[in-house]
């Protein structure tokens, strides 16, 4: 039980967070979210389009998946709120993830619209999950304003550089009174693991899965990953030292 | 009788004069899950659709979920 | 079976080789080898201490077991070579980690001595794994001297930096010709799977499971790690760009 | 003349900013600011202390020297725009680097406040130098504010961890429409140049100088850091190679 | 003087050594040469073509630059020694730059040939400066063997990479008994200065000078970046701490 | 006459009916270049020191620069 | 009879023959699985210890697997 | 006389019998610096090329240095 990421008092079934975009077909994205083994699934919330409309996420995503709606291509808080409540009230969820983006090229949050829509979706009785700068000041802002977890960025969305500030990271996860979830910027497995290692709760990612070779395959080894790196954080890493230390017994070698 | 409102960012003319004429009307089954309507900026909750009248110039969202990261 | 690491002909259960030397004490040891999932397991041998001695490796690791004895400690080709052969006569096995230190500071090898034993251990039947240089050169000449492996450092053995310089690492595996196994360096998960995600056969590793605070659970925590990084590595990551690429669709978004 | 720091319209002696804190004594802190070169000098503004006060900074710090009063220390708006207006009146300038720090572990910005307060400064009147996030979209917002600068941070203001995330600084960099000075985080002078070769137009540092075991020297070093990663940006360095490339020609070898 | 590198006894007027192949055109050559401050300027030795052949370096290289003939290309000990005996005659100098070549695509040293060649020369009176691989073993061994320097690499040939293992170079240097120049793999100026800081004495270089687009003004800041990285070195930088430390005082705030 | 102040912070009793005389009370000559003074968080300018008269309860700040980062 | 050999890097003084002899005279099982012997820098098989015999000065070792890495 | 000689790794037909009659034969001043012979993998020094006699089958290396890394 300890060992469950615990959002807003619900323990999940995973610490791996997937979404459902950008895959080849449904099927390869069905099976790469079984394949994760995630609890929780990103969708976003869109216009639909008026002459009628294919078959809907909800039904094809089991019940045992919980649907987490984003708020993804808002660029002001009230684009945002709007969104959140559409949201509520199409997915009959209170969970929201936040984003609200400062600049379509590097997609990073606008911090200032971001905590506005915080303060008052958290008043309105949603739960928060915000995607924010790995700046942990701003992350301190939202766990304030009662955010249930805080999502830093650990490189720009769909870019693939892994952590590109472990420390910033390391430090956030440090001090932060909710869980800390990596969200945006893994690329592989090790840097999925690397981030469970730097004291993240958990990991949110898409296209790394959806967008490698073989989905499936990419998706159990985030799953993987994300165990090992819980695992070695949990362990208890041997420090980095400069120099070589033997392993081997030094006495009784032959000749000596 | 007919309205011309914005529907989903366009100037439309509708035959509906509340939610739940204007779903059918552009074929969407209000019993459908997953849906979601805003008018002028408010969100109007699933069980007010039926009785919720339209206004001519009514700014309107009809949204639902799709694949996203 | 295509999945399997396969060494001189031989298929192996896991793709991750651990060490058996420094752990709190025997019970751990046997815990975290049965953690790991390792098959092959690591050895040294050492002068019998002439006063009897306590039971032996052989009996408490189970025949599932398969020992790999090295010569840890040795800095000339002569010793490594009888080292080897004493190995063969007390464990009825032809396999060899060849290790030849050039220098105790950096434990890292002695190339010209190294490459004399390899030939030696090589013409007289063994098969040779050895610990050699992050250098393609010395590994393609371990190759071609009928090395089974080659087994290039991450970092300095038991220092737990990791893989220090992974663009050597990326070549060496591009281009051998018998598999690359990581060994030396690997400090915690995340780190394996990096290994893996470079294109390496396995990971060696002794010091990052036995010194961390729970060996145990590193080791289960390392043998995910390896899973992770090979699946990884297969399923073909996504490449790294620049700038950010969203995931959600863009189009339909509200108040546009 | 193109190759000067331009700020608010004027030309600077020197691409390097330096702070006047931190060092063992008075000369040694007037011989390094000379060695470095720099023409913008920063200066905290304090309470003066009742019982009279020695020798004022103004003095010792040669006219030719620009004094640059900061913030420092304040975590509000209110704090930094008064004290911005202090040290305007004081020492007779509008230049202020504004600092209003969100969190003491950290030293990170406030993103909001910093904001609240430069639109305040620059609207009267002031040249607005903040000291930011390595945050695209607070940087330009910032520069859309009318700041004549903006000064990410490489790293926590005196670790001496150089930069931390070279892409964000890059990216600012690339799109920033006002200056952008490195500040804070740079430890040693290959960290200098980098700053310059990812595109920055000056870097400002303090602790590197004033706390180095020989801060004279330092200065200097770091007078030619910036020079050098400037020349190396000017000059268009090679793209890296995955593989090697000879230098000496390849015909004509002997024995060939 | 202290402050020169000395090599065999000699000390040099710079410690950047430059290379002279890939330039776009002779002058470019000569005025990069120049502006680099180097002394010592690296040529191949290649078959004269039997149709006469054009303008000798020797003749438009001045006589204050010290040509140091290397033995690129050369896969064996036989090719370089030989190599080396005609630079001599043909350029009556002792010193030779020992290349010995492994592997076509990494250009990594033959590590067997390279020291087999090394003794050769030694005994035969040159003063050799081998490159060699970042390895600590071969470069304590090339010392012994009497080498006036070790040369090794920080990535391959021409990749600009810059350093990959900078805890080789670290270790490498810490132990040295003959001056460490770091060979092949600079891109820019801040490689140059980090390598200096990592305690090279020098650092010789080519394509990143040569390939740059404005190779002249690239030379000055390489020149520079060695200044600057050693003066670094020698002043003593701060060490990297985990967590900011504020410059400006933290007492006599107002308002507080 | 005597005033109590809050002075930098603290609660004082000055004898000075001016920040001029405040200045010259507490040892800062006004000539003297780098010195701000700040009443009840508005900056008086140097300018209108010898004619700006302090009223008892004043928070008063007096600041001059120091070494900075 | 009695020898003196270098055993295990030390000088020995031995009552035994044989390798085989050696091994039980020093408390080591001869049938005990994992241990192995040389001679002179050359390995004397397991199944020559019985009749192997060892000369006064012989370097010889015995070892056995411990934990490594 | 002409000779049969490997030079600069291809067979050539020269006519020269001397180091020096070689270079001049083949268009390199023996006076330019910066010129190296070497025959049969040996170096012939600059002051023996006059009297150095050429055999047939030789193989001589011609070199000069170049732009180099």
């Amino acid at each position: 039980m300890s060992d469950r990421l615990v959002t807003a008092g619900l323990p999940l079934r995973s610490r791996l967070l997937v979404g459902s975009a950008g895959y080849p077909n449904q099927q390869v994205m069905l099976d790469s979210i079984a394949a994760s083994g995630a609890e929780v699934v990103t969708v976003a919330i869109r216009r639909i389009s008026l002459q009628g409309y294919s078959e809907s996420l909800i039904d094809v995503l089991g019940s045992d998946i919980r649907l987490l709606p984003n708020t993804a291509g808002c660029s002001t808080a009230r684009d945002a709120v709007l969104t959140a409540k559409l949201a509520r009230d199409a997915l009959e969820t209170s969970w929201i993830k936040l984003e609200v983006i400062g600049d379509r090229e590097s997609l990073y949050p606008d911090v200032e619209e971001m905590l506005k829509a915080a303060a008052e979706l958290v008043t309105d009785g949603f739960i928060v999950l915000p995607y924010c700068n790995d700046d942990p000041v701003t992350c301190r802002k939202l766990a304030d304003l009662g955010c249930a977890t805080v999502m830093p960025l650990g490189a720009p969305i769909g870019s693939g550089q892994g952590i590109r500030n472990p420390g910033a990271i390391e430090t956030i996860c440090a001090r932060s009174s909710v869980p800390v979830i990596l969200d945006a910027g893994v690329g592989t497995a090790s840097d999925a693991a690397f981030a469970m290692e730097l004291g993240c709760a958990g990991v949110l990612l898409n296209t790394a899965i959806a967008k490698s070779r073989s989905p499936v395959v990419m998706a159990a080894a985030m799953r993987a990953a994300v165990d090992a790196g819980y695992g070695a954080r949990k362990a208890g890493r041997i420090p980095k030292r400069d120099y070589a230390e033997p392993s081997s017994p030094q006495m009784g070698l032959i000749g000596s | 009788m007919s309205l011309t409102v914005r529907l989903n960012g366009k100037s439309e003319t509708i035959e509906a004069a509340t939610v739940t004429e204007l779903l059918m009307a552009t074929g969407v089954d209000p019993a459908r899950r997953g849906v979601a309507v805003a008018v002028n900026g408010e969100v109007v909750p699933r069980k007010s659709w039926p009785e919720f009248r339209l206004n001519p110039g009514a700014d309107i969202e009809i949204v639902r979920p799709l694949q996203g990261g």
